[in-house]
């Protein structure tokens, strides 16, 4: 058997992009389906985007709203970059699934459940006082959308029967199933799939049959089935030459840390405390010792964070990587490493807060603690990554600024871009910045080492431990001016004070100025940061194209900012600051620039849609 | 080997930095400061792969006075920011130097990590039983019922025994000194340098200004025979201005004796720092002044056990090993791919 | 007592909250909930004055279960929350519940002090030896070698021991139980109820999703009677399933011995509970099932001291009893005043 | 004898008013001399204003410039709000202390120093390579101030003789000597010194002689050596009628807090530990433990702040007190305190930054961590004390504002009202406000409680342990409105972050609108808040009496505004902002009201002088 349908058995319709989500409950294997159907989309050459949701983190009881999880894909024959803001076609393995993600199924949209869930035990888990999949409810899913009901449990029992596997593992195939057939309705090939199955339960080979069983049954039953009449393809999309993979933010992120490492000639030493959803960072990094990496899962963020100081001191490329509440517990540290001028990056996965919060949401709100969560005149310099892909340059800039400016850097993503993922074209290693980073040698005999003499850059030298001459002592007191000694000096404190401020405000001298999307100058700017890249660019060329004269600046640099971008505002009547978040960009802006910047803001754990903004952007241009 | 050979010999002033000394004279910060300066050249390690790292403290201003590599970091942390230098780093001789109130006050977490982690540094705790930088407040060592500016009616918390705590802690090195028993002070401190993995030392010291007279009891000519013991490796537990008094065991609790009058040396407990189990170093280390009993001194435990460290470059070196150095484009290609042509 | 003869009689039921419980199914800590449940009626104490505090944690979910007061706060810091409202409140029954994370790795310092506070309150530490919420990383129990998701290559950090630690820190109350061991946890739970002063108790706890089976030796009907201990006051360390086998001191070093053959249980460590001196607990904490050792379980020490909430409040009705209730008039009016006329 | 000349032996000058300054090595008792001149000072009738100045946290060896310690007092007969710009009599105990001190004696000023410690030690120590009192070193000593150097080491041993005092003991007495020579200059009485030291060292009376016979030997030397030839008199202030006492920022608050906690029939819970400039707070409440008090010296400031937490569910006033660095442990734990909404009060002493910093030092620094320091979107309010007598309105009113919107309430001081003293009008108990709480009662049987159900000011039912049937769980992440179950739903936390952060904006029609001090509208307007108060409000009122239009806005509540402030902006053509730090208030303000306020920034570990900020005022005005 082909794995493709290469002469289509039933009309095909061509689209240019579409949007699928998996959901079921969390042990259903939703996530793997999402990835799976992904990476098939990416080999056939669209452009995806795509959208994990997981429950909250405790795995609730089977079949429970509270338990379900989601992957959304979103794919394209031409340039994308958000997954989607409503869904074409959904497949629900049980009842809890569909009852939280119906309200993303767009009118008229495909909807495949598993039918075999909709039982009583099932729908009571749900809250569904009658069975939804019934005439006569509040909605008529036959009516309002393509529904599909599909006995998924026995049809996937029956294609593995041969394994000879007990009924939990044979269930477990289900989402090879529903992978199966989804495959089919957009025309896609499983080999992919076949050869994830093979190298991942290559150790078990009825496993791996069972699931490729299940695989091909839901392709067939696509195939075969009458009631499903038509298939679709989404074409290529012409992205630029080169080689691709799916990459997720978090995964880039670490990337960007090891190759930056390399580049500057460095041992990489992570302390970090697990927490959602910076962990993965945690977890990537610790597989690859073998790039001089070392990770050290400390007993809590302050001991990261100051372990990162003493591994900066000691001269390896120290980071930290944590989320709001983690962050919060670093801030004392902050200020140690900004009195010693030593250079190291903080990795900020925001997720939902105050507090606790929203731990597994995303959320743009902790951009204040960055800017202004310490004791004291404590300037720290602020970066921001937009999407996954642009985690791994973030993270190399990131390490570029922190050694060339002796200052410890935050770099803000957030749990958007961390587990979400999209087609990153893979770099070469030989194409890679270069980051220089001097260490003084050994001192002249008799020679006084002065450890707080500057450069041009504002910058004191790093000088390691186990060089002769150059010992030196750092702290947290006010240090005097060149020779680093404790002062409680007034003026000195006073110039020091200034200095920490202008050595950071100098980094403006070297990044390159901001750009626009779109016209010059304009009816509306619309600014943005972080993670809402991807909704901002497809809103405000949407509206773009329906005429409307606004443009999309899209800030990586935070502290300090570009220098033209005072500038900038000058040129446009209005300016948007749309955040996940109460406005905390938009004080900045507004503070720096006395500038009328307005909000949109949205706090709801998910990222913007198109849509709103450009909603938003309409009532404004 | 032929780095110690080509090491300038060191005097002890040449590990004094240019920083003026600033504690309260007559503090016992500066007899433990002397000999550690008169320790160090006796390690045979370059001055400059030396780095004493400190908390918030009195005796956290340390470092400034060593002129060796140093950071005086924030209250409690000292410990984990060794932590991360010694892992970067394992050639470095690391020294911790940090407070009763800095180390199991604030830094208790942090302090009870590194030594369970086996770190290959040296911890020195100056216990004087006070705050003594913010000027008197009671600290986790101050006995119940003491009077200081936080607490007028006396304290109420019942303090921490730090080698106690150390011990619960799985330390593999445990000692304690006393600020003015010079000799057995600097003898400690070398014990100290020369184990591998965390040595943990509590060295009882006198803050003159805000809790004088804390330690008098183990150190006045005339009583410290009598309250203190000197631990010695399979000697037997013996103590007393005439050497005439000894510790017995009875079940598992400890018992003064009297030497002679038909007991004699061998029915007492004899001391084993290299027990593999710490039930001895934790007796010991409940042997207080205050129930009657002579206050030990000296190494309590010192076995050898695998360092975080040592094991950390162990797996980077193995990992090297196995995958070979690290490739980025190998790295980078890793997982389905496909390709765009032009 | 009046007050409690009218009490409502309370069933397990009652202290269930109207929350859905969401452990993963299979999760060792609905058993622990349903045995807390059943122990809560048996105190006698008005459901309005009981408090559930924790931290973060799967474990940490446990006040939202109960239909009791309850606090779930931050990582960490389930004890210090717990210090300020029994200080402030000695009349209410607290309990804190942790895990081995959010207890011994973050919360390490909190609960050291929280124990030689001696607070009177019940700390029970849910030990899966993993992190569960955070989806598997190791802890700071999880064994040398353990592989997780941040331990690729097996953990190089030297596992606490809960039991040592809290010992090292001066309990007055440390007991462990096993998460399936009903009756014996119940039990347990009791014991840690009727104890004044903080009541320290380690569940082995399994987590069948991150980090099953971690507590099998302990748990299989097979191999429990071998590999585990149960602890009673004045009675002889025996065990086994023909409970044939017993432990003897060898100095201060445990050794098992088989029964019969010469060797009776007279000639066995006998249980004490009450010794004053910890190093027989300390002692019974580092017997390993790595080592060849049964684990030990029950009330491994439980000795009265004093509490330093009581001692807080003592001090508040001394102070009044001495000067009288405050007097905001003399208090402002208090050094030196003078007066402006009109 | 009389201790205060009736009939001047020599010419007596009237003085509106004059600064003094003590200066010497820590050992030397100066903070005493201060504090003993400024009470008599006040008993005289006169205004007063302190500023102690505390050597570096630990005591240097003696003599060097590290262990200088000050004091300074400004008494008028007019109202002051300062302790001085410059000094009108210096006293200096020793080398180091005239040479880190001289810089602030006004010219022809008179100079008071120990001879006999200008030994070639003395002034080795200090780094004088001459004896700076005799003539022909850089500056003439005897040209430029009035010089009196008096041997007041064998003075005050000769005077002290008889009392049989070891050396030391006697050297001791050296400070009552210095206080008792100024006494006679200033034509104070020597009796409440007296009086104090009777009541201080009654129990040594060799002591208590020795302290009272060096005094009057002091003050005798001013009435008999012929070379002090003029008394001056600094006649008494017309003050509003009624009780006075001198009183510190420290002090003062704990009073507050006290009174505070009396005034709503609660106990106060203090968990705080210990650090410089906040100590003191602890220090005094542990006194006072017959009035309900409860301190609790915690293991570190987290453990402090979350124990302050468990004490505000279980009904306690909660009170933390910290400074930076201890403020920024905290910072996870304020995000739990909003997320539950329970009422406390935390306490930022500041002083100056980053990290350890300057600690005994003052700053205004800590503005940014109050407002901004924090994960998530997490409104705390903020007010801040303007004087050390202010310390005790403002902590009634933190814990007023706490208890009506169920809130953690940030109280900023600093290091200097909190070390500072002035005369204290002793209000009287029955003068209080109370502050009125509600807790609910028992639940009706089979009612169901709902803790986040909340009143017309949005603040939620603060319902106690031990209340029967109203058994409630509290926790970090997000509640549910109304119920505060655990919620992941996306509108509610929306609706949630909105209503935590309308229910901080609600006490905006709770405190007064801004009042202004000066015309209405005007060239200037002068914003200040804090501990700049004294200094803005001096240069304010000197340049306007020197014909300038400029007005002064103290600011009391920072978060949220008083309603009216934006609108005042509008009446003054220029905005300045004098902060002791880089411009954190400034920020907020041009923000929030897109006004272009202008900055005078100071980061120099001191406060204001009125001068430099007349200067400022009459650049722009
Ligand atoms: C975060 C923080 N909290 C509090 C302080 C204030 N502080 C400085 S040192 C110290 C305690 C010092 O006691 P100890 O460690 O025993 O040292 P000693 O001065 O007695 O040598 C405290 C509470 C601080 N610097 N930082
Ligand atoms: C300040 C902070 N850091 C990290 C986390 C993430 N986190 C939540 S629970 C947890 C560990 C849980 O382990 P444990 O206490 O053993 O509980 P278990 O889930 O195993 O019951 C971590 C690291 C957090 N919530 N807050
Ligand atoms: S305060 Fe105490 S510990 Fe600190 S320097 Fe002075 S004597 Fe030493
Ligand atoms: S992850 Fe482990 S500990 Fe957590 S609920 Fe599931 S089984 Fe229990
Ligand atoms: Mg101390
Ligand atoms: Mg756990």
């Amino acid at each position: 058997m082909s794995t493709v349908a290469e002469s289509p058995s039933k009309p095909v319709e061509t689209l240019i992009e579409a949007t699928v989500r998996f959901c079921g409950d969390s042990g259903d294997g939703m996530q793997l389906a999402g990835t799976q159907f992904t990476t098939t989309s990416a080999l056939a050459g669209n452009d995806v985007a795509t959208f994990p949701d997981f429950p909250a983190e405790i795995r609730a009881p089977r079949g429970t709203k509270a338990g379900v999880s989601g992957f959304q894909v979103h794919f394209s024959s031409e340039e994308i970059f958000t997954p989607g803001d409503t869904v074409d076609a959904l497949v629900a393995m049980n009842p809890a699934a569909l009852a939280t993600n119906l309200v993303d199924l767009r009118d008229g949209g495909i909807l495949i459940v598993n039918e075999s869930a909709f039982d009583k035990k099932g729908l009571e888990l749900a809250g569904y006082e009658a069975n939804p999949l019934e005439p006569g409810g509040l909605v008529d899913l036959e009516e309002k959308y393509r529904l599909y009901k599909v006995d998924m449990t026995q049809l996937t029992r029956d294609s593995v029967k041969e394994f000879g596997l007990g009924t939990k593992e044979a269930d477990r195939c289900r989402n090879f199933f529903a992978m199966g057939l989804v495959f089919w309705i957009y025309g896609r090939s499983l080999d992919p799939t076949m050869r994830f199955i093979e190298s991942k339960f290559g150790k078990r080979p009825d496993v791996a049959s069972a699931n490729t069983s299940a695989l091909k049954a839901g392709f067939n039953y696509g195939e075969t089935v009458e009631a499903i009449s038509t298939q679709y393809a989404v074409p290529k999309a012409e992205l630029a030459p080169g080689t691709y993979r799916s990459i997720m933010g978090n995964t880039a992120l670490s990337y960007g840390l090891i190759a930056a490492a390399k580049m500057s000639g460095k041992r990489l030493f992570l302390g970090a405390y697990p927490i959602t959803p910076a962990s993965d960072i945690l977890h990537e990094l610790c597989k690859h010792k073998n790039f001089d990496v070392v990770t050290f899962q400390a007993e809590d963020e302050i001991a990261a964070m100051t372990a990162v100081i003493g591994a900066s001191f000691a001269g390896a490329m120290a980071v930290t990587a944590s989320s709001g509440p983690g962050i919060a517990l670093k801030g004392e540290a902050f200020g140690l490493a900004v009195m010693m001028e030593l250079p190291m990056v903080v990795i900020n996965v925001q997720r939902g807060g105050p507090s606790t919060g929203l731990p597994t949401k995303t959320e743009q709100s902790d951009l204040y603690q960055a800017m202004y969560g310490r004791n004291g005149e404590c300037p720290m310099p602020v970066i921001a990554a937009r999407s996954p892909g642009d985690c791994f340059e973030v993270a190399q800039e990131a390490w570029r600024l922190a050694t060339r400016y002796m200052t410890p850097v935050f770099l803000m993503t957030d749990g958007y871009i961390a587990n979400g993922s999209e087609p990153w074209k893979v770099p070469s290693a030989a194409s890679l910045p270069k980051i220089e980073i001097e260490h003084p040698g050994p001192a002249a005999n008799g020679e006084k080492f002065l450890p707080y003499k500057r450069n041009e850059r504002l910058a004191r030298p790093w000088a390691l431990p186990g060089t002769p001459g150059l010992e030196h002592r750092l702290g947290g007191l006010e240090k005097q001016d060149v020779t680093g000694n404790v002062s409680y000096d007034h003026n000195n404190h006073q110039s020091m004070t200034d200095t920490r401020a202008a050595k950071i405000a100098k980094i403006a001298d070297d990044i390159p100025a901001q750009t626009v999307d779109g016209p010059a100058t304009g009816d509306l700017l619309v600014v943005s940061w972080g993670g809402t890249y991807g909704s901002c660019v497809s809103a405000v060329r949407s509206a773009r194209a329906k005429g409307k004269s606004v443009a999309h600046a899209h800030l990586r640099y935070i502290n300090p900012m570009p220098k033209n971008l005072g500038d900038l505002f000058g040129s446009y009547k209005k300016i948007l600051v749309p955040e996940l978040n109460s406005g905390q960009l938009r004080t900045i802006l507004r503070d720096r620039y006395l500038v009328d910047a307005i909000g949109f803001n949205k706090m709801q754990g998910k990222p913007f849609s198109v849509a709103e903004l450009v909603e938003i952007i309409n009532s404004l241009a | 080997m032929s780095v110690e050979l080509e090491l300038p010999v060191l005097k002890p002033t040449d590990f004094a930095s240019d920083q003026d000394v600033r504690w309260c004279p007559g503090c016992g910060d500066y007899s433990i400061l002397a000999q550690m300066k008169k320790v160090m050249p006796t390690l045979g390690i370059a001055r400059e792969k030396i780095v004493f790292i400190s908390g918030i403290g009195c005796s956290s201003r340390f470092p400034y006075y060593m002129n060796t590599y140093g950071l005086h970091t924030i209250h409690g942390r000292a410990t984990a920011v060794a932590t991360g230098l010694k892992t970067v780093r394992p050639d470095l001789n690391v020294w911790v130097i940090t407070g009763d109130g800095d180390g199991l006050s604030i830094g208790g977490n942090h302090l009870m990590h590194c030594i369970r982690r086996n770190m290959d540094l040296n911890i020195i705790l100056f216990n004087n039983r006070i705050y003594g930088l913010t000027k008197g407040q009671y600290s986790p060592t101050s006995p119940l019922g003491q009077r200081t500016k936080s607490t007028p009616m006396g304290a109420i918390d019942n303090p921490l025994h730090p080698l106690s705590i150390a011990i619960g802690a799985e330390a593999t090195f445990v000692a304690r000194s006393i600020d003015t028993n010079i000799n057995h002070l600097g003898e400690t401190l070398k014990r100290a340098a020369a184990h591998r993995g965390t040595s943990f030392v509590e060295v009882y010291q006198n803050c003159n200004v805000f809790n004088d007279g804390a330690w008098d009891y183990a150190k006045d000519r005339d009583t410290k025979a009598d309250t203190t013991l000197e631990l010695e490796h399979g000697k037997p537990l013996v103590f007393g201005k005439d050497r005439d008094k000894g510790i017995r065991l009875h079940g598992l609790e400890p018992e003064i004796v009297q030497l002679g009058k038909g007991i004699n040396e061998d029915d007492l407990l004899f001391h084993d720092e290299k027990a593999a189990e710490p039930s001895l170093a934790y007796l010991l280390s409940r042997m207080r002044h205050e129930d009657g009993f002579p206050e030990p001194i000296g190494v309590f435990r010192s076995v050898d056990a695998p360092r975080y460290d040592a094991l950390v470059n162990e797996q980077v070196e193995l990992a090297t090993k196995e995958k070979g150095p690290g490739d980025l484009d190998a790295l980078f290609a890793g997982g389905e791919t496909w390709t765009v042509q032009a």
